[in-house]
C-alpha cells in the first residue's frame, strides 16, 4: 500500500506540474513571435469562423467579414463616420471627391484617386470599379448582385480615374451603396478575379488587399486572424492620413462576455466589441487602463440604431394607434433603461437615434414641439412628454454610482438622453377604452371579448440587453392588465420578423448614418410600395409593415433632393412628428455598445472627448482609429 | 468459431439498426425546422447595409436555387441517404459554399482527440482506483476517494466545466479557458503547437475526466467487491498467489469485461459531455460546431454533425464490441 | 416498506446524508409557496446586494431576491425531474416487462430499439428538437421528449428482472390459471420490479435535471419559467461571475449539487438494500 | 526424516475454536461455528469429515488452512502441521511463511469446483500462477511438467491451452485436482470436490484422488456430507455436528459400529439394497450457532437424550481403540 500511495502522490504532482511547465502562466491568448507592443488585439464579434480560409467577401454568406477583412484589407469609394470623423464625417477614400449626379439623378460620375496600389503591386484604377459591378451583375449569386443589377444600366471607365454609372432609374442615394458606414460594396481586384472561373466559388485566399494591411496568418479553426501593416502603406487611402500605429492587428474570438472581461483584465484583448453592462462596470472598476466611449457612466458607444418596440401593425389589435399609444404610456422607460443597460442607456422619445449629429439636428430643436404635443384620449387631453426623464435616470443612479454620474445638464442630455413619455396608465386605459377594449377585473379584453394578449419577441442570448429590456416591458404591461408574454426567438427572429409572425418585438427598423442627417438609409424602404401582404416575407426594414400616405409623401420628396440638401432635415422633422402621432414603433433608446478599450499597450482611442471615429471593432470605419493609435510608453 | 461469427453478425446488425434509426431521426427532425435558411442568409447579408427592397426579392429567388431547396421532402430524403453513404452532406448554408463534410472534417479531430484521450485516462484511472478501492476496502485514501467520487459523479458536465472555468480562469488564472491552441502557431507536429494544444485541452479534458472518473470508480469498486467473493479469487488466494497477481489477473481482469461493455454503453453519454464541455471552453470541435450551427439555423450542418456523431459513436461502440472477445472469450454468454 | 425505510435511516450513513440533502431541497421548493415576490418579476428588490440579514442569499442584478428566486427555481426543476422520471418509468416498465416476459422476436426487436437509444448520443438529438421546435419548446414538451429518450437503460434492468421472474413457479401458475399477459405483468411481476423502479427514478431525475440545466444555460429552453438552469442563464447574461455577483451563481450551483448528490446517495443506498450481495459485503466488512 | 517424525501425524488439531463475529444494523452477533474440535490426520491417509451442511465442516477446514477473513476469527486452540512446526496454526504464521508453504505443502480442492478456475485465464496460466514459483524451471519445462501431470488425471495436454468454459464439468474437476496435486503437497484439503458431478464422473474422480494420493503419499482431509463417498474413499472419518466433532475413528469401524446417535442416523439414512420400510427421519433442524443449546448440542434432536445432556457438554472419549465419541449415553459421566 505504501507503493500505491507513492504512485498517487507522483501522479498528483505530475498533474499539477504539466499546466505550468511549457509556457509562462500569463500567456493565455497572446500570439507568440510577435512583439506585444506592435500588436493590437481586437474582438471579432462574429465569433468562431466556420470556413476560416474564405476571404471572398463578394460571395454570399461565406467566411467572415469583420475578421479584419473589411476593416483593414478592403476599401471602397467613400466612408461616412457615425461621429465627427478625423476631418469631418465624410471621407473620400478611393474616390477623389464627392459623387456628381446629373440633374435627374440617372447618372453618377466618380473621380478616383491615383497612386493607390493593391498589395501585390498592381495599381488600382477605374477598371477595378467597373469589374466590381460587371462581375456581380453577371453572376447573380453574389452578395451585391441584386442591388447592383437593380440600379445599374451600365458602367463606363473612360479613363483610369473616371467611372460613370448609368442608372436604370433616378436615385439620388446611389452612392450610398459605395459608402461605408458598417460596410458597403467593396471594390475587388480585377486582375485577380479575371483569372477566376466562377467568382462565387473562389475563396480569395490569400487576399490581395487594397487596405493598409495584408494577411499575416490565420487559424484554420477560425479563432484568430493576424494582419500585418503593408510595407507600402503609404500607397493606400488610409496611409494618406498618416502611418497606422499597430504593425500587427489580431482579430480574435475571445468567447462569451465573461471571458472577454477576463481577457482584457489580463491585457490579452485590447478592444472588446461589446459586453453586458455589468461587465463594463467591472472593467471600469478593476482595470484602470480600460477606457470606454464615455469616460464615466454610461460608458457605451451609442450606435446609430434605435432599439424600439416594433409592432406588427397588420395585427388586428395593433392596427389602432390608440392601442399602440396606450401600450407606450404603460411603459416606465426608467425601469427599462435600468433593466436593459443598468441605466447606461441614451433614451430617445422620437424615432431617430440619439447619436452622432442627430441630437443637434432633431432632438434638441424638437424639444419645444414635444413639450406641447398633446393627445386626446377621448376623456381628457394629456401632454405625455416629460423632458426630465434623462435627468431622473442620472439622479437615480447617483447614490450608487457617485462620481461616475455627470452633473453638467448638457452632458447628461448627451449621455442619458433628454425626455420620454411619462408613465400614465390611466390615460392608457382611456385610450384602450376608446379603441373598444374593456377591463374585466385586472385584465384588458379586446373588442371581441378575448383577453388582450401581446407577445413580445426577443432574441434571447443573441441580444442579451434587448432581451432584458423586453422582459421588463412585458412585466410592466402585465401589471397594467395586459396578458403580455415574452417570446424568445433565439435564431428564429429574423425568419419570423420577415414573415410578420409576431405581435411585437424588440429590435430596430430605424438605422441611420449617424454622422449625416440624411434619413433615407432606412426610410426609403418604408414606402408603402414595399409592404408585403400578411404572411408574405417583408423586405427590410419596414418590419412594422406600417403605411401612411404622409410617410409616402415624405419619402418621395426626399428621393428628389440631394444627399446634402438642408431640406432633408426639415422632411426628417416632419417624419418625426408623424411617427410620434402614429406610434408604429415605440422608440426606446440608442443601441449602446460597450466597446472597452485597454490603454495598457495602446493609447489614442476614439472617445466622446475626441469623437474622431467609431471604435466598434467590426465596423469598416473603425480603420480610422489605427492612424491615431500610439504605443503606450 | 461459429459462436464468434454469430456474435459478430449480431453486433453488425445492431450497428446497422442504430445508424438507421438515428440517422432517420435526425433527418425527420431537421426537416421539420421552422427556420428558413434563405431568410437567414438574406438577413446576414443585409443586416448592416441599405439594400433596396427590389434587390431582396431577386436575392431570395437566386438563393433558393443555389441552396437546392427546390424539391419534395421525399426527393431530399433520397438525396440525403445517397449523400450519407458517400460522406457528403452538401454545402453548409452558413459557411457557403464550403461543404459540410469539410467543416466536420476539420472539427472532428479536435473532438476525437479530446474524447479519446480523456476517455482513456478516465477509464483506466477510474477502473484502477476503483479496483484498488474495492480490493483494499480499509484503505483511508481510497475510501476518501470514494466519498469524493460520490459527491462529484452526479453533477452534470456543464456545472463542473463552469466550476473549473471559474477556478482556473478567474480565481486563479493559470490555464487557457478558450480555444484549442494559442494564436499564431503553425498547426502540425511541432512542439509549440502540440504543447499549446495540450495546455488548452487540460480544462475541457479535466471536466470530462472528473465526471467520468466517479462513475468508473464506483462501478469498478462495487464490481470488485463482488468479485473478491467469487470462488476463483478465493481459490487463488488460498493457493497463496501473490496479492498483486490476484488483484491484477483475477479480480481486475474479470471486472474489466463488464466495464468494457459499460464503456461501449456510455460512449453516447460521454459524447454528450464533450458537446457541452467544448461549448463552455470554446473548443473548436464538433460540439461547438453543432451549437453554432443551431444558432445560425444552418440545417445542413446541424444534420451533418448529428449524423456524423451518431455514426461515430456507433462505430466506437462497434469497435469495442468487436474487441470484446479479446477480453472475454465467452462470447456466447453475451 | 416503512421498516426498510427505518432500517435505512438507522444504519445507512449514505441514506441518511441523502435524505438530509433531499429534505433541504424539498423544503426549499416548498417555501416557494410563501415567497413574498412573484417569481417571474424583475426589479422587485434593489439589485446586486450581497447576502445580508435582509436578503439571506443576496439579490441578483435583475433585482430579484436570490433565496426566494431559488425556491421557485428548485421547485420547477424538481417538478421537471419528476415529470420526466414518471413518464419514462412508464415506458421503461412497459418495454422491460414486455420484452422480458415475451421473449422471442418481441424481445429482440424491443431490445434492439432499446440498445439504439442507449448508444445514440442523446444530446445532439435534444438540440435537434430544440432546433425544430424553438419558440414552442415548453417545459412539459421538453419533459415528454426527454422521457421518450431516457428510458432505455432502465428498461434493460427491468427486463433482466422480468426474465428471471418468468421462470418462477408463480408465473407458470398464473398462466395456467388463465391470466392474460398484461394481467400477469401488472399484478404478478410489477411488485418485484418496483424496488428497481424506485432506485432508477432517482438516477433518472439526476439525468434529466442535469440535461435541463445544460439546455437552459445554452438558452435552449423556455426562459419564462424560473429554473436552476434559467437562473444560471440570467446570471451569465449579466456576467455575474466577473461582476463579482458570485452569490447569483454559487447558491444555485450549490443547491443543485445538493440535489444531485442527495438523489444519487438515495439511489445508491436503496440499490444496496435491494442487492443482497453488496449488503453481504457490507456485513463482511471487507478486508 | 526420522522414523518418529514418519509416524507423527501431519496435522494435529487441538481444541480449535473459530467464531464469526459480525456487527451489522446495530446487532452484535457471535456465531460459534467451530467450538473445541480436536483430531489428528496421519501421513498417507485420507481423513474424512462428515456432517450436515452448516455443521461447521467448511469453517473448520478454513480455520485449519488459515483462510481467515473477517468476520471469521480463530478464537482459540491450535491446528499444527508437521511441515510448519514453529507455528500452532497456519493462520498465526506470518504471511510470507504461509505463502511459502501453500500449494508446496498444503493444497486445497475447493467446494463449487466448477467456478474455481479463473474464467478469463487459460488453464496453463492457472497452472503457472499456482505452481511455477514452487517448482521452478523454465516456462517450457514447467509447461511440459504440467502436461505430464494432466495425463495422470487422464487429460489431454491440449487442455492447457483451453479456457475453463471450453471444458466439461468433469474435465474441470480433474483440472482442479491436477492443479492441487502438481506440487505433490504433503497435505490436501478437499471440500466437497465431487458434489456437483454426476454419479459416473464422481466415481471416476474419487478413484483418481485415491490413486494420486497413494502415488504421492500425501494426506487428504476430505469433506463431504455424502456418507457413501466416505465409505468408499476415506481411511478415517470424523463426524461433525453443530461445530463440534462428535465421533471419529477408522472408516470401516465407524460404519460397522457407529456409537453416536447422530452418526447412526447419518449411516442409517444411506439407502441400501433391499430396503423395504420407510426410514425414520431425524426431527428438527440443526441449531442456530449464535445461540446454541447448552450441554450436548444434539440433545434437542437426540432420541437418547437424558437430562445430563441438556446441561453438560460430553467429552470426546476414546471408547474403543482408535474410535472416539462424545456422548453421555455412550460414555456416562464424562464431561468435557
Amino acid at each position: 500500500m505504501t507503493r500505491l500511495r507513492a504512485w498517487l502522490l507522483a501522479a498528483a504532482l505530475l498533474a499539477l506540474a504539466i499546466p505550468f511547465s511549457p509556457t509562462p502562466a500569463t500567456a493565455q491568448g497572446i500570439p507568440q513571435n510577435i512583439p506585444r507592443k506592435e500588436l493590437l488585439i481586437l474582438e471579432n464579434p462574429e465569433g468562431t469562423i466556420k470556413n476560416a480560409g474564405w476571404f471572398n467577401i463578394w460571395a454570399i454568406n461565406a467566411g467572415s467579414q469583420s475578421n479584419g477583412l473589411q476593416q483593414a484589407a478592403l476599401d471602397t469609394l467613400w466612408y461616412i463616420d457615425p461621429e465627427k470623423g478625423l476631418d469631418g464625417p465624410w471621407y473620400n477614400s478611393l474616390a477623389a471627391d464627392k459623387p456628381v449626379y446629373n440633374a435627374d439623378f440617372t447618372e453618377m460620375r466618380v473621380k478616383l484617386r491615383r497612386g493607390l496600389f493593391w498589395s501585390d503591386g498592381v495599381e488600382f484604377s477605374s477598371a477595378d470599379v467597373k469589374a466590381t459591378i460587371d462581375i456581380q451583375v453577371k453572376n447573380a449569386n453574389m452578395r451585391f448582385s441584386a442591388v447592383l443589377a437593380n440600379n445599374v444600366a451600365s458602367v463606363e471607365a473612360p479613363d483610369a480615374e473616371t467611372v460613370i454609372f448609368k442608372l436604370k432609374k433616378p436615385n439620388s442615394r446611389f452612392h450610398t451603396n459605395f459608402t461605408v458606414r458598417w460596410g458597403a460594396v467593396w471594390i475587388l481586384p480585377k486582375h485577380v478575379f479575371d483569372k477566376v472561373e466562377d467568382p462565387a466559388k473562389f475563396d480569395f485566399n490569400k487576399p490581395v488587399t487594397l487596405g493598409a494591411y495584408t494577411l499575416h496568418s490565420f487559424d484554420p479553426d477560425g479563432k484568430w486572424y493576424i494582419w500585418q501593416l503593408r510595407e507600402d502603406w503609404q500607397r493606400t487611402s488610409l496611409g494618406s492620413l498618416g502611418k497606422p500605429g499597430p504593425k500587427y492587428l489580431a482579430y480574435v474570438d475571445p468567447g462569451p462576455p465573461d471571458k472577454r472581461v477576463i481577457a482584457q483584465l489580463n491585457h490579452e484583448l485590447d478592444v472588446i466589441h461589446d459586453i453586458a453592462p455589468e461587465g463594463m462596470f467591472t472593467l471600469a472598476k478593476q482595470d484602470k487602463g480600460t477606457r470606454a466611449w464615455f469616460k464615466g457612466f454610461p460608458y457605451g458607444h451609442p450606435d446609430p440604431t434605435l432599439p424600439a418596440v416594433i409592432f406588427n401593425t397588420q395585427n388586428e389589435n395593433l392596427k389602432n394607434r390608440d392601442v399602440r399609444w396606450a401600450l407606450a404610456l404603460m411603459i416606465d422607460v426608467k425601469a427599462v433603461s435600468m433593466a436593459a443597460y443598468r441605466g447606461a442607456a441614451t433614451i430617445s422619445a422620437i424615432a431617430v437615434p440619439p447619436t452622432g449629429i442627430h441630437p443637434e439636428a432633431y432632438h434638441k430643436p424638437m424639444e419645444a414641439w414635444l413639450k406641447d404635443f398633446e393627445i386626446d384620449t377621448g376623456k381628457s387631453k394629456v401632454k405625455p412628454y416629460d423632458p426630465t426623464v434623462g435627468k431622473q435616470i442620472a439622479e437615480m443612479l447617483r447614490p450608487s454610482m457617485g462620481d461616475q454620474i455627470p452633473s453638467d445638464p448638457a452632458v447628461i442630455g448627451n449621455s442619458f438622453g433628454l425626455g420620454w413619455w411619462k408613465t400614465n396608465v390611466a390615460a392608457a386605459g382611456e385610450l384602450l377604452t376608446r379603441a373598444g377594449f374593456r377591463k374585466q377585473g385586472n385584465q384588458w379584453m379586446t373588442p371581441d371579448g378575448k383577453p388582450f394578449v401581446v407577445r413580445l419577441m426577443v432574441e434571447g442570448d443573441l441580444r442579451p440587453v434587448m432581451t432584458r429590456a423586453g422582459t421588463m416591458i412585458v412585466q410592466q404591461w402585465k401589471q397594467a392588465g395586459i396578458d403580455a408574454r415574452i417570446d424568445v426567438a433565439q435564431g428564429t427572429l429574423v425568419t419570423r420578423r420577415a414573415a410578420g409572425d409576431f405581435d411585437s418585438f424588440i429590435g430596430w427598423s430605424v438605422e441611420t448614418w449617424g454622422g449625416h442627417q440624411d434619413l433615407s438609409y432606412f426610410m426609403d424602404s418604408w414606402h408603402s410600395q414595399f409592404v408585403a401582404e400578411p404572411g408574405k416575407p417583408q423586405p427590410l426594414r419596414n418590419w412594422q409593415r406600417w403605411t401612411h400616405p404622409e410617410l409616402d409623401k415624405i419619402i418621395e420628396d426626399i428621393r428628389k433632393i440631394d444627399f446634402d440638401d438642408p431640406k432633408g432635415v426639415e422632411l426628417g422633422r416632419d417624419y418625426v412628428k408623424l411617427m410620434t402621432r402614429e406610434m408604429p414603433i415605440i422608440p426606446l433608446m440608442a443601441y449602446n455598445v460597450f466597446t472597452a478599450m485597454d490603454q495598457t499597450y495602446w493609447t489614442g482611442y476614439p472617445t466622446s472627448d475626441d469623437p474622431y471615429a467609431n471604435p466598434v471593432t467590426n465596423w469598416g470605419n473603425s480603420r480610422y482609429m489605427f492612424v491615431r493609435l500610439k504605443p503606450a510608453n | 468459431m461459429n459462436a464468434y461469427l454469430a456474435y459478430f453478425a449480431k453486433r453488425l446488425v445492431q450497428f446497422v439498426v442504430v445508424v438507421f434509426i438515428g440517422v432517420n431521426l435526425a433527418f425527420v427532425i431537421t426537416h421539420a425546422s421552422p427556420i428558413d435558411p434563405v431568410e437567414q442568409s438574406i438577413a446576414a447579408v443585409t443586416s448592416f447595409g441599405s439594400t433596396a427592397p427590389e434587390a431582396i426579392a431577386a436575392m431570395r429567388s437566386s438563393l433558393q436555387e443555389l441552396y437546392g431547396l427546390k424539391g419534395t421532402v421525399a426527393e431530399q430524403y433520397v438525396t440525403f441517404w445517397s449523400r450519407v453513404l458517400r460522406g457528403d452532406f452538401g454545402p453548409s448554408l452558413s459557411a457557403f459554399p464550403t461543404p459540410v463534410s469539410s467543416l466536420i472534417g476539420r472539427a472532428l479531430p479536435w473532438t476525437a482527440g479530446l474524447l479519446i484521450v480523456s476517455t482513456l485516462i478516465t477509464w483506466v484511472l477510474g477502473n484502477l482506483l476503483g479496483g484498488l478501492a474495492g480490493y483494499y476496502q480499509r484503505n483511508r485514501t481510497l475510501k476518501l476517494m470514494g466519498v469524493v467520487a460520490m459527491g462529484v459523479h452526479p453533477i452534470p458536465y456543464y456545472i463542473v466545466a463552469l466550476m473549473l472555468l471559474i477556478i482556473f480562469g478567474f480565481l486563479w488564472p493559470v490555464l487557457p479557458i478558450t480555444g484549442g491552441s494559442a494564436m499564431n502557431l503553425q498547426q502540425g507536429w511541432n512542439w509549440p503547437f502540440v504543447s499549446s494544444v495540450a495546455r488548452h485541452s487540460i480544462l475541457p479534458a479535466l471536466s470530462l475526466i472528473l465526471i467520468g472518473l466517479g462513475s468508473w470508480f464506483l462501478g469498478m469498486r462495487s464490481l470488485v467487491s463482488n468479485i473478491v467473493t467469487e470462488d476463483y479469487v478465493v481459490y487463488a488466494e488460498t493457493a497463496g498467489l501473490d496479492s498483486r497477481r490476484v488483484l491484477g489477473s483475477y479480480v481486475m481482469r474479470n471486472a474489466l469485461a463488464p466495464q468494457v461493455t459499460g464503456l461501449a454503453m456510455s460512449l453516447g453519454g460521454i459524447f454528450n459531455g464533450a458537446v457541452i464541455t467544448e461549448k463552455v471552453f470554446g473548443y473548436p470541435g464538433v460540439g461547438t460546431l453543432l451549437v453554432d450551427a443551431v444558432y445560425a439555423g444552418d440545417y445542413g450542418l446541424v444534420l451533418g454533425v448529428t449524423t456524423v456523431s451518431i455514426i461515430a459513436v456507433s462505430v466506437g461502440v462497434l469497435v469495442i464490441d468487436l474487441l470484446y472477445p479479446l477480453i472475454d472469450p465467452r462470447v456466447e454468454l453475451r | 416498506m416503512l421498516a426498510i425505510l427505518r432500517d435505512l435511516i438507522r444504519y445507512n450513513l449514505e441514506f441518511r446524508i441523502g435524505l438530509f440533502l433531499v429534505s433541504i431541497v424539498v423544503v426549499m421548493a416548498a417555501l416557494s409557496v410563501v415567497s413574498p415576490y412573484p417569481a417571474g418579476d424583475v426589479y422587485v428588490v434593489p439589485p446586486d446586494l450581497p447576502p445580508s440579514t435582509a436578503h439571506w442569499l443576496g439579490t441578483t442584478s435583475r433585482g430579484q431576491d436570490v433565496f426566494w428566486q431559488l425556491t421557485a427555481a428548485i421547485r420547477n426543476t424538481l417538478f421537471f425531474g419528476i415529470m420526466v422520471a414518471a413518464l419514462s418509468r412508464v415506458i421503461a416498465l412497459v418495454v422491460g416487462l414486455l420484452a422480458g416476459y415475451s421473449g422471442g422476436w418481441i424481445d429482440r426487436v424491443l431490445m434492439s430499439i432499446n440498445d439504439t437509444f442507449i448508444i445514440i448520443p442523446l444530446f445532439p438529438i435534444l438540440i435537434l428538437f430544440y432546433f425544430v421546435l424553438r419558440d414552442s419548446m415548453s417545459t412539459p414538451l421538453l419533459a415528454t421528449i426527454m422521457a421518450c429518450l431516457g428510458w432505455a437503460y432502465d428498461a434493460r434492468l427491468i427486463r433482466s428482472v422480468a426474465l428471471s421472474l418468468k421462470t418462477r413457479e408463480f408465473t407458470q401458475t398464473s398462466i395456467f390459471s388463465g391470466m392474460k399477459t398484461h394481467e400477469i405483468l401488472a399484478r404478478e411481476h410489477l411488485p418485484y420490479v418496483l424496488p428497481i423502479v424506485f432506485s432508477t427514478t432517482m438516477n433518472n431525475m439526476n439525468w434529466s435535471i442535469g440535461i435541463e440545466v445544460t439546455l437552459a444555460v445554452l438558452g435552449f429552453t423556455d426562459i419564462n419559467t424560473p429554473t436552476i438552469g434559467g437562473m444560471i442563464y440570467w446570471a451569465n447574461q449579466h456576467t455575474a461571475l466577473v461582476a463579482g455577483i458570485w452569490w447569483w451563481i454559487a447558491f444555485p450551483i450549490g443547491l443543485v449539487v445538493m440535489t444531485f448528490v442527495g438523489l444519487f446517495l438515495l439511489a445508491v443506498s436503496m440499490n444496496e438494500y435491494i442487492d443482497p450481495r453488496s449488503r453481504l459485503a457490507r456485513m463482511g466488512g471487507g478486508r | 526424516m526420522s522414523g518418529a517424525a514418519e509416524q507423527a501425524p501431519v496435522l494435529q488439531v487441538r481444541d480449535l475454536q473459530a467464531h464469526f463475529r459480525t456487527h451489522y444494523f446495530g446487532v452484535n452477533r457471535e456465531v460459534r461455528a467451530v467450538d473445541g474440535v480436536s483430531f489428528d490426520v496421519n501421513r498417507n491417509e485420507i481423513y474424512g469429515l462428515a456432517g450436515e451442511s452448516s455443521s461447521g465442516k467448511t469453517t473448520l477446514i478454513k480455520t485449519i488452512a488459515g483462510l481467515l477473513k473477517p468476520p471469521l476469527e480463530m478464537v482459540g486452540g491450535s491446528a499444527r502441521f508437521s511441515f510448519l512446526p514453529d507455528w500452532d496454526a497456519v493462520g498465526r504464521a506470518p504471511p510470507e511463511v504461509v505463502r511459502a508453504i501453500r500449494w508446496r505443502h498444503l493444497s486445497y480442492i475447493m467446494q463449487g469446483s466448477m467456478n474455481v478456475l479463473n474464467p478469463l485465464r487459460r488453464i496453463k496460466h492457472s497452472f503457472r500462477d499456482f505452481a511455477w514459483r514452487h517448482l521452478g524451471g523454465s516456462k517450457a519445462e514447467f509447461d511440459l511438467r504440467a502436461a505430464a501431470h494432466l495425463e495422470r488425471v487422464k487429460l489431454d495436454p491440449s487442455v492447457l491451452a483451453a479456457y475453463p468454459h471450453e471444458l466439461s464439468g468433469g474435465m474441470r474437476q480433474r483440472v482442479t485436482i491436477a492443479l492441487a496435486t502438481i506440487c505433490k503437497p504433503e497435505f490436501i484439503i478437499a471440500d466437497e470436490p465431487t458434489t456437483a458431478l454426476d454419479v459416473v464422473v464422481q466415481k471416476d474422480v474419487l478413484g483418481m484422488i485415491r490413486t494420486i494420493q497413494q502415488e504421492m503419499g500425501s494426506s487428504v482431509l476430505f469433506i463431504t456430507h455424502d456418507m457413501g463417498v466416505h465409505a468408499a474413499l476415506t481411511d478415517r472419518l470424523g463426524i461433525m455436528y453443530a461445530g463440534r466433532l462428535v465421533e471419529d475413528g477408522e472408516t470401516p469401524e465407524i460404519f460397522a459400529r457407529p456409537l453416536h446417535p447422530y452418526t447412526r442416523h447419518l449411516i442409517g439414512s444411506l439407502p441400501r439394497i433391499g430396503d423395504t420400510e420407510q426410514r425414520e427421519g431425524l426431527e428438527g433442524t440443526p441449531p442456530n450457532l449464535a445461540t446454541p443449546p447448552p450441554g450436548c448440542r444434539f440433545h434437542p434432536r437426540c432420541p437418547l437424550a437424558m437430562s445430563v445432556c441438556t446441561t453438560t457438554v460430553p467429552a470426546m472419549i476414546e471408547t474403543l481403540s482408535g474410535h472416539r465419541v462424545a456422548c453421555h449415553a455412550v460414555n456416562p459421566g464424562m464431561a468435557a
